[in-house]
C-alpha cells in the first residue's frame, strides 16, 4: 500500500507528468497532421507537435531537486522564436499558394497509389478556371 | 500545498490536451485558431509550473500578441484571395457577399476521411507510446546545471539563461537569429507583400489605446531586455515584445501598411547577426575561439550583442507579419 | 495580520467578480450582453485582486507594477469589448463564409 | 498564505476552462473572440497570484507583458471581413433561432 502511494507520488510530480503530457501533444499533434488536409491547420498541428517537444525538454529538465537545467531551457527559448518565424513563413507560403492554385487544402492522394504522377499534379485542374471544376477540391476531400 | 499543485497540474494538462484536441479537431478555422490562443495562455501558465520564467515570459509576448494576429490576418487574407477569385469566375453567378453558399467553404475543412482514421491513429498511438515508454525509464541526472553554476563567475551576468544564449552556447544563438533572417528572405522571396484588406474600427478608441500601450510596451521592452542580465528576460523576450508592439501599429494603421525605407530596415533587420560574426571573428583572431570573449569585455559584448539582436528580432517578426518585400523596392 | 486577513477578503470578492464574469460569459443571451463578462466583471474582479495583493507587495515599485497592468487590462478590455461590437453591430452576429 | 493562493489559482483555472464552452459553442465569431480575451484577463490574474503562492516575483513581468499585448489579437480580429460591402448591402443580422444555412458548423 505505502509502495503504491510512492509511485502515485513519483507519477505525479511535474518532472514526469508534464513530459507525458507533452508525449500526449506531440502524438495529438502528428495525428492531426495526418488528418487534416486544410495546410492552416496543418501548420496549427505542426505547432501543437512543437509544444509538445518544449514540454518534454522543460519537464526533463524540470526533474529532481535544485534550480531547473539552463541549457534546456535556453534551447527552449531558441526554439520558441524559430518556431514562429517559420510558422510566419509556412503561413506566408500558404497565402501564395492559394493566390496561385485558388484554395488552401491539401488534397488527398488518388484512390490507387501507382496512378501517374500527373493525375495528382493539381494545378491543372484549378488553373484554368470553369465550373466544370468549380468546387472539385472540396468534392473530392469531403 | 503539494495536493493542491498536483490538483493544479492535472487540471491545467487536462486543458491543455483537451484545447489542442479541439482545435484540431475544429471544422471552422477561426474556431481553431481562437482555441489555438488558448492554448498558448495555457502553456504559460504551464512553464510557469515547470519554473522556467523566461520562457512564459517569450510565450505571453509571442502566444499573445504575435501568433494570434498572424494566424487571424492569415485567415482574412486567405478569404479575400479566394472571393476574388470566386467572383472572377465566368460562368457562376457573381457571389452575393450576403448569400448563404457564397463563401461558406472558404475558411472551413471539411471533416477528415474516414480511411484515414485507423492508420494514423495507430501510429499516432505508437509514436506517443513509444515517447512516453522512453520518458518514464530515463535515467535520473542532473543535467548541466552545476556545470553552467561553476562557471556563472566568468559569464560577464548573472542570470544563468542569458549566460547559456550568449556566452557558452553562443553558437546557437547565433546560428537562430541566422534562422530567423533566412525566414524572413524566404517570405520576402514570396513578392510584394498583400494588403490587410480591411479597415481598422473607426473612431477615437483605438489611437487612444495606442498612444497608451505603444510607449509602456516599448518601456517594457527595454526593461526586459535590461533584465536578462540578472533575472529572467533577455533579447529575445524584449525583441518578441517590441515585435508584437509593432505589429499592432500596424494592425492599427489604416488599409495602408507603413512604408519602411528599404535601406535602414535591411540594416535594422541584419544588424544582430552582422554583430555577432563581428565580435566572433574578433575573438577567433584574439585568440579566445570563434565566438568567445576576453573575460573582462563579456559583459559589454553581451550587451552590444542583445541591443542589437532585439532590434533585429523586432523588425524581423513585424517584417514576418507584413509578409512580403517592403513596397517601393524593386530589386 | 491585518494586511493578510484584507487580502484574503478583497481576493475572495474578486473571485466571486470572477465567477460572476464566467456565468454571464455562459449564460447570457447574446454578443451584446456577453460584453458585460469581459468590460465588468472580470475588470472588477482582477482590480479587487490587485488591490488584495497590494498588501503583500515589497515596495512602491511593486505596488507600481500591479497598479499598471490593471491600467492595461482595463484599456485592453475596453478597446476589445468597443471592437467586438462595433464589428458585430456592422456585419451581423453570424458571417457568411464560416 | 500560499495555500489560499494556490486554491483562487485553481479556481480561475476552473473559470477558464468552463468558459471555454463558449469558445467551442459559439456562436457567432464575437462571441469566441470575446471568451479569449476573458481568458486574458483570468490568466493575469492567475500569473499575479501564482507569482505569490510560488515565490517567484518575475511572474509579475510575464503578467504585465500579457496584460500589455491582451488587445492584439482583438484588433486583428477587427481587421477581418473588410471587403467594401456595396451601399445597398443589407446588415445581415438573424435572429439567433433561425436554422440559416450560414449558421457557423458545429461539429460536435
Amino acid at each position: 500500500m505505502n509502495g503504491l502511494a510512492e509511485t502515485v507520488a513519483h507519477t505525479l510530480a511535474p518532472g514526469l507528468l508534464y513530459p507525458t503530457g507533452g508525449a500526449i501533444l506531440f502524438a495529438l499533434g502528428l495525428y492531426g497532421l495526418i488528418r487534416r488536409h486544410h495546410l492552416v491547420l496543418r501548420i496549427l498541428a505542426l505547432n501543437i507537435m512543437g509544444s509538445g517537444v518544449f514540454m518534454v525538454l522543460l519537464g526533463v529538465a524540470a526533474r529532481g531537486e535544485g534550480a531547473p537545467d539552463p541549457v534546456a531551457q535556453a534551447l527552449t527559448l531558441t526554439g520558441i522564436v524559430v518556431a514562429v518565424s517559420a510558422t510566419a513563413f509556412a503561413l506566408a507560403l500558404v497565402v501564395h499558394l492559394t493566390r496561385l492554385t485558388g484554395h488552401a487544402v491539401m488534397l488527398p492522394g488518388p484512390p490507387d497509389d501507382d496512378a501517374p504522377v500527373e493525375d495528382i499534379s493539381r494545378e491543372a485542374h484549378h488553373a484554368d478556371g470553369g465550373p466544370a471544376e468549380s468546387s472539385a477540391g472540396e468534392d473530392r476531400s469531403a | 500545498m503539494n495536493v493542491l499543485l498536483v490538483l493544479f497540474d492535472l487540471v491545467l494538462l487536462a486543458g491543455i490536451v483537451g484545447v489542442a484536441w479541439r482545435c484540431l479537431a475544429s471544422t471552422d478555422l477561426f474556431r481553431a485558431v481562437v482555441l489555438f490562443i488558448t492554448f498558448g495562455l495555457l502553456l504559460a501558465l504551464a512553464w510557469v509550473r515547470l519554473e522556467a520564467p523566461d520562457i512564459a515570459l517569450a510565450e505571453a509576448a509571442i502566444g499573445a500578441g504575435i501568433t494570434g494576429a498572424l494566424l487571424l490576418v492569415t485567415l482574412e487574407r486567405l478569404r479575400s484571395i479566394m472571393a476574388e477569385r470566386r467572383s472572377g469566375r465566368r460562368h457562376t453567378p457573381p457571389p452575393d457577399p450576403t448569400g448563404p453558399h457564397a463563401l461558406l467553404r472558404a475558411l472551413h475543412d471539411p471533416p477528415p476521411e474516414r480511411r484515414t482514421f485507423l492508420p494514423a491513429l495507430t501510429f499516432a498511438l505508437v509514436v506517443g507510446g513509444l515517447l512516453v515508454t522512453a520518458l518514464w525509464h530515463q535515467p535520473q541526472s542532473v543535467g548541466l546545471e552545476p556545470v553552467v553554476d561553476a562557471h556563472m563567475d566568468i559569464s560577464g551576468v548573472d542570470h544563468p539563461i542569458t549566460a547559456v544564449l550568449l556566452n557558452f552556447r553562443a553558437y546557437d544563438t547565433f546560428l537562430e537569429l541566422a534562422i530567423v533572417l533566412i525566414a524572413l528572405l524566404g517570405a520576402w522571396s514570396l513578392g510584394r507583400h498583400d494588403l490587410i484588406p480591411a479597415r481598422p474600427a473607426p473612431g477615437p478608441i483605438l489611437p487612444g489605446t495606442l498612444r497608451l500601450l505603444v510607449p509602456v510596451a516599448v518601456v517594457t521592452g527595454v526593461y526586459v531586455l535590461w533584465a536578462g542580465s540578472h533575472a529572467p528576460g533577455g533579447a529575445f523576450q524584449a525583441g518578441a515584445i517590441l515585435g508584437a508592439a509593432g505589429i499592432l501599429l500596424v494592425l492599427a494603421r489604416p488599409r495602408q501598411l507603413p512604408m519602411a525605407p528599404g535601406t535602414p530596415l535591411r540594416l535594422g533587420i541584419t544588424a544582430g547577426v552582422v554583430l555577432f560574426l563581428l565580435v566572433g571573428t574578433y575573438g577567433l583572431v584574439a585568440g579566445h575561439g570563434f565566438l568567445g570573449y576576453a573575460d573582462a569585455w563579456a559583459y559589454p559584448l553581451i550587451i552590444l550583442i542583445e541591443v542589437a539582436a532585439t532590434l533585429s528580432i523586432a523588425l524581423t517578426l513585424v517584417a514576418l507579419f507584413v509578409a512580403g518585400r517592403p513596397a517601393g523596392d524593386d530589386t | 495580520m491585518i494586511a493578510n486577513a484584507l487580502t484574503v477578503i478583497l481576493i475572495f470578492a474578486g473571485l466571486v467578480f470572477f465567477a460572476a464574469g464566467t456565468a454571464g460569459l455562459l449564460r447570457f443571451p447574446d454578443v451584446y450582453s456577453r460584453l458585460h463578462a469581459l468590460t465588468k466583471a472580470d475588470n472588477v474582479g482582477l482590480g479587487l485582486v490587485i488591490l488584495g495583493l497590494m498588501f503583500q507587495a515589497g515596495g512602491p515599485a511593486d505596488i507600481l507594477k500591479l497598479l499598471l497592468i490593471w491600467v492595461l487590462v482595463l484599456a485592453a478590455g475596453t478597446t476589445a469589448a468597443h471592437m467586438v461590437a462595433q464589428r458585430t453591430w456592422t456585419h451581423g452576429e453570424f458571417e457568411s463564409d464560416r | 498564505m500560499s495555500l489560499f493562493y494556490m486554491a483562487a489559482a485553481l479556481f480561475l483555472l476552473g473559470t477558464i476552462l468552463l468558459g471555454l464552452v463558449r469558445v467551442l459553442r459559439g456562436p457567432g465569431s464575437g462571441d469566441r473572440m470575446l471568451a479569449a480575451q476573458l481568458f486574458g484577463t483570468t490568466g493575469v490574474t492567475i500569473l499575479l497570484l501564482l507569482s505569490l503562492a510560488l515565490e517567484e516575483s518575475a511572474l509579475v513581468d510575464v503578467a504585465l507583458v500579457f496584460a500589455l499585448l491582451a488587445v492584439v489579437a482583438a484588433v486583428a480580429f477587427v481587421r477581418q471581413h473588410g471587403l467594401p460591402e456595396p451601399p445597398d448591402t443589407p446588415i445581415h443580422r438573424q435572429p439567433p433561432d433561425t436554422p440559416g444555412p450560414e449558421r457557423p458548423h458545429d461539429d460536435r
